[in-house]
């Protein structure tokens, strides 16, 4: 079946379709049931499966995290949505040294089977505590996988995959994408974690850019096109495991990237991308690996100024300029 | 109650400041003129007025999202608030910060916070501070009854309570954390129960009468002031409006609000003063519309000021590195 | 009480058991054969023991970074606990976990944990687990007194309360968190008084007595499996060595350790069997010696056990994913 | 005064002179005072300045961060010291969200002079939760300076200015360092953040590298030298401020670098190093920027496997090697 839905609405589809058919999974988060989660991802989901599968938890983001881990070394498939991302502060040791190290430490002798959502990103004029993108973070930690989808066909495609998944998996959402709405195939095979998606063909330059970037890339490379240079846009869409192949083969054509994430450039996984590159293709490139990223500062109040501090489509047609 | 009349007038001017500032600034936010998250005080207004009217300037308070109550009962600017809310370089913040993060160190305001349970430990490390540094200053935390379950609250109360630091817990149970109610978060009824785990006064008072909170806020903060350390304090009381403008409130009955509508605090107090002679109706007529011009020009003030040029955007990182702009 | 003789014995057997395993693993520290960190149980045996008679294979303990006893009490298997302190592969961790990490998911043993505190909220997981899946299972979470400071003790205790999860919450108050002495850390004598808080029973025990630690524990147990809900139970107890080996223990009076020694929880059961007549001095000798020789034999099958492939450091990280070996 | 001293006594007469000095210095953590700190870095201090300047916590990490933050907002100097850096994850909101941004939500109107001390590293057979090297997390933030010295004589000078700082600064300690012992100038004026060291002059390959892999480095370098070729390795002693310009001519003279460093290879600062100077110097490079990281695993307990993921001075000589 093919509808036209939002980002939120395909996240929630996916969790919806994956509870209908596995009585073990379940959701557990602030405001998750009744109220619909504080972006409304989570919706009308209780009125389907009730508030034991849904369930609304006290302000504890790492009881959250913590009790989801012990579920899913019992048996069960938690889905623990934190409110923002920026909670995950009060959260890491669950996250970081419990869910991701548990299977290791313990000989591979467990499985744990829990997806952690986390709204993601700056925009909306919420300020420093609550606008940041830490998927460096997480990229870090061995152990973890993390996802970050772009359109709400990949956000379907990718929850599918993230429940079906026997390790922990951080869902990163993007709070502006939420409302973006195409059409979404509710039949398709879950998308593979580690497969990259080329969201436009092109073979000056490759932009490789997550999330709402991805969105900033295909509008910087409309803009490029009309002075003949045709950007390539390479979605990651996992963050790990991430696609080399797929973004090295494109190089290996364009022989330039840039790379637009909306994180703080200092210390990011845009950095850890050029990393690679720098080692492992460093022969393709004709240019500098450019990042387009957010500014070194927390995210601030005002429009004028959170909107200086991200980046944004024009900010990436100059970067490829500057390497033509 | 040796509560002097002037006294219990000024609360009066506090608490309506606070309720007009805060309608106004829904009224600015429904336009689309406050940008983000705002979190109103209405309904509450005598928690942190009663609290705060014991308060000397050196003292310190730290506080919430919903802060801006805390802020105006401890001395705060309204000009510098309402530009901080438009998001303006002459706010508290030059706009870096907004409704969730205004802050006034000169007055002792530590800041709001958008981290709840966040201002529990940083209230401590203020209250050691003052001990410490030999002063006799205190720190006031307020907090929600949502916050009383984040582990913060448990290790800063713990803290506290070892050190005898001098530090005041001001929980303001509002019988919501979001759409929490509180007999779904926490199996108690009282959150001043938990003062038992730290062997300090847990108090329970009527947080919609301000007499009684200036009274046990009072007993607490000359405790703290004299070394004895720190006491909780649960002030039941209930926000009028939704947990965030634009919260459609589904998950309250009607009723109760109604209710507890008819508790307005401010209504109360002016009751209590009418009764006492303390006022007559013209009096307060004239507070109300001095007060309403104070908002007017603050208001004001706020439209009438600048944007930040957007190279501040890399300062007030570090005292000393400034980030590189965008080229 | 209505323990029957067999199960008496069976208590001594496992205290026995993790007298003795913890003594050879004290030796083999020092003669430098276990690498790492290691923190005894000695002193404190009776507590696991007498709350992990009560259970069936298939509840859950979580553990901590003292996790010897516990893992023992729950039925772990010495040999492979042995192999798991040398680094082995034939470790419960394939040599990947060490003493703070040993685990053994099929007989619900859900780790000890090197992070102090950390095991509270897993444990409240499982016991979710266990109710929502509508067995009768239950989970025990056994913790030390300084981790009742954490946050996550509050947290675990608040959400396992409000929804009435059937874990058990035991408190092993050894009187001190590494050189913190219980006075400096905490304003409480009992932490069963924290239980207040989340308005749930909260019990104090001999924790030196296996006898009344069953006792208690099976109240506990029993509430919980009949979906009543956490119990708090505080264990007072000592531990006879420093907080890990190689610990100098300055921070204790010899007394107060020579105090304890005489309470040693084995001696104390060893002379009611004898007083009661439940085993004659060569009974126990003969226990004594089948464990005696049980853990040479865990010694020996841990050293003669190989040391892990280096390529297995890139494995058991996840279930699907092998990473890159060192080129 | 010129004494032979341990990383570890450094750091410790470091704090001394300075809370000598200033009385709003003082020192809180866990088992700091009689106990001398887990790793013994407090030792005696308690003996010179009594228990409320030498302050014993519970296990309250966040707490003990958060407690910092108040008392500098209020005009104190705090020192606080973690066990391990593997317990940041439960004090995360604390340092992340309040200390590193409040001076900028303030407007500029709040000073934080706080210092975070915390062993760091592998080695010890203390296994995945209290071995890691997670300063790629820190340097993601903004309002955070991360120093990491890794000699005496360093870690003199680097805590010195650490303490001077107005601002939070993260001061990492290699576990494995704290027993080095060395001629150390106590004399000596603070050593400034943000100024790199070369400690060992070469013309074939810039090596940079932190802490404990430093030394691995000058290994490395003597290995190489007996081939002919010479390293220069530049230890940046601050990672952020990062002294980008000491790197950069290094390079210029070199054109090949090998960053090495014990964290995590994905997602590491080794990464940000990397990306930087595919970014900013990209026409010095002759050949791939080669990382020497940890492997991609939670350090493991047994000897023969943490030895095998944690790089030693052997995986720098082979990385060379391939570049040249
Ligand atoms: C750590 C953290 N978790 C969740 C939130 C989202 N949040 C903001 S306010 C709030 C409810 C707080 O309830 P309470 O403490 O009772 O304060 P009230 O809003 O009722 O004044 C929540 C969950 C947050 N800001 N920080
Ligand atoms: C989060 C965290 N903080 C600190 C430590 C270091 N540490 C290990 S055990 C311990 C003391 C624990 O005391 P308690 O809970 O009473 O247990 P006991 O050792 O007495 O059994 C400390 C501080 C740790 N492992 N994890
Ligand atoms: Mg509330
Ligand atoms: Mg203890």
């Amino acid at each position: 079946m093919i509808k036209t839905i939002t980002y939120s609405e395909a996240i929630r589809e996916g969790m919806r379709k994956r509870m209908k058919e596995d009585p073990n999974v379940f959701i557990l988060g602030e405001d998750v049931g009744e109220f619909g989660g504080c972006f409304g991802v989570t919706g009308d989901l209780i009125k389907d499966f009730g508030e034991e599968r849904v369930r609304d938890t006290p302000i504890s983001e790492g009881a959250i995290v913590g009790c989801a881990v012990g579920a899913a070394a019992t048996g069960l498939r938690p889905i623990a949505e934190l409110m923002f991302i920026d909670f995950v502060t009060v959260g890491m040791d669950q996250l970081v040294n419990q869910a991701a190290k548990m299977r290791y430490m313990f000989g591979g002798k467990i499985k744990l089977p829990m997806v952690v959502r986390m709204p993601t990103g700056a925009g909306s004029r919420a300020a420093a505590q609550h606008s940041q993108s830490l998927e460096a973070w997480l990229t870090h930690v061995p152990g973890l996988k993390v996802v970050y989808p772009s359109t709400p066909q990949d956000a379907y495609g990718l929850i599918l995959s993230a429940i079906d998944d026997d390790n922990p998996v951080v869902f990163l959402e993007h709070k502006l994408l939420y409302a973006m709405s195409s059409e979404v195939d509710l039949d398709i095979d879950p998308i593979p974690l580690g497969l990259a998606d080329i969201k436009r063909q092109g073979e000056d330059v490759t932009i490789i850019a997550t999330a709402k970037m991805v969105h900033e890339a295909l509008a910087a490379a409309e803009e490029l096109s009309k002075d003949g240079i045709e950007a390539e846009v390479v979605d990651p869409r996992t963050l790990f495991p991430l696609d080399k192949e797929t973004i090295f083969k494109s190089i290996e054509k364009t022989n330039r990237v840039v790379i637009a994430t909306e994180e703080t450039k200092r210390g990011s996984y845009a950095g850890e991308i050029a990393a690679i590159i720098a080692e492992e293709c460093f022969d393709y490139l004709d240019a500098p690996i450019t990042r387009v990223c957010c500014l070194d500062t927390p995210i601030p109040f005002s429009p004028v100024l959170e909107d200086y501090v991200i980046p944004a489509s024009k900010d990436i047609v100059h970067a490829v300029k500057k390497l033509l | 109650m040796d509560l002097s009349n002037e006294k219990v007038i000024q609360m009066y001017r506090t608490m309506k400041r606070i309720r007009e500032f805060e309608s106004k600034a829904a009224e600015l936010f429904a336009e689309g003129r406050i940008p983000g998250f705002v979190h109103l005080y209405i309904g509450e207004e005598a928690v942190a007025t009663g609290v705060c009217a014991n308060l000397k300037e050196s003292d310190y308070i730290t506080s919430t999202h919903r802060g801006h109550g805390h802020i105006i009962a401890k001395g705060g600017d309204l000009k510098y608030m309402f530009a901080e809310l438009f998001g303006k370089e002459t706010g508290y913040c030059k706009g870096k910060g907004g409704s969730m993060h205004i802050a006034d160190a000169d007055r002792g305001i530590l800041g709001a916070n958008g981290i709840v349970g966040a201002g529990h430990n940083i209230a401590v490390g203020a209250g050691l501070s003052a001990k410490y540094r030999g002063t006799d200053q205190v720190c006031v935390c307020f907090f929600g009854d949502g916050s009383t379950n984040q582990g913060t609250f448990h290790e800063a109360l713990n803290m506290a309570s070892i050190w005898k630091l001098p530090v005041i817990f001001v929980c303001e149970n509002n019988l919501y954390g979001i759409s929490m109610h509180q007999s779904r978060h926490q199996a108690i009824q009282d959150v001043a129960d938990r003062a038992v785990a730290y062997n300090i006064p847990g108090v329970v008072v009527d947080g919609n009468d301000v007499l009684a909170v200036y009274e046990a806020a009072k007993e607490a903060i000359d405790r703290a002031r004299s070394g004895q350390g720190p006491t909780l304090i649960e002030c039941k009381t209930y926000r009028h409006r939704g947990h965030f403008e634009g919260d459609p409130t589904i998950y309250r009955d009607p009723e109760e609000v109604n209710e507890w509508l008819q508790k307005d605090p401010i209504i109360r107090l002016r009751e209590f003063m009418l009764d006492n002679n303390l006022l007559a109706e013209e009096d307060i007529k004239k507070i109300d519309e001095e007060i309403a011009a104070e908002i007017e020009e603050a208001i004001k003030f706020a439209e009438d000021s600048p944007f930040p040029p957007v190279e501040a955007a890399v300062e007030d990182i570090y005292t000393d590195i400034v980030e590189e702009v965008r080229r």
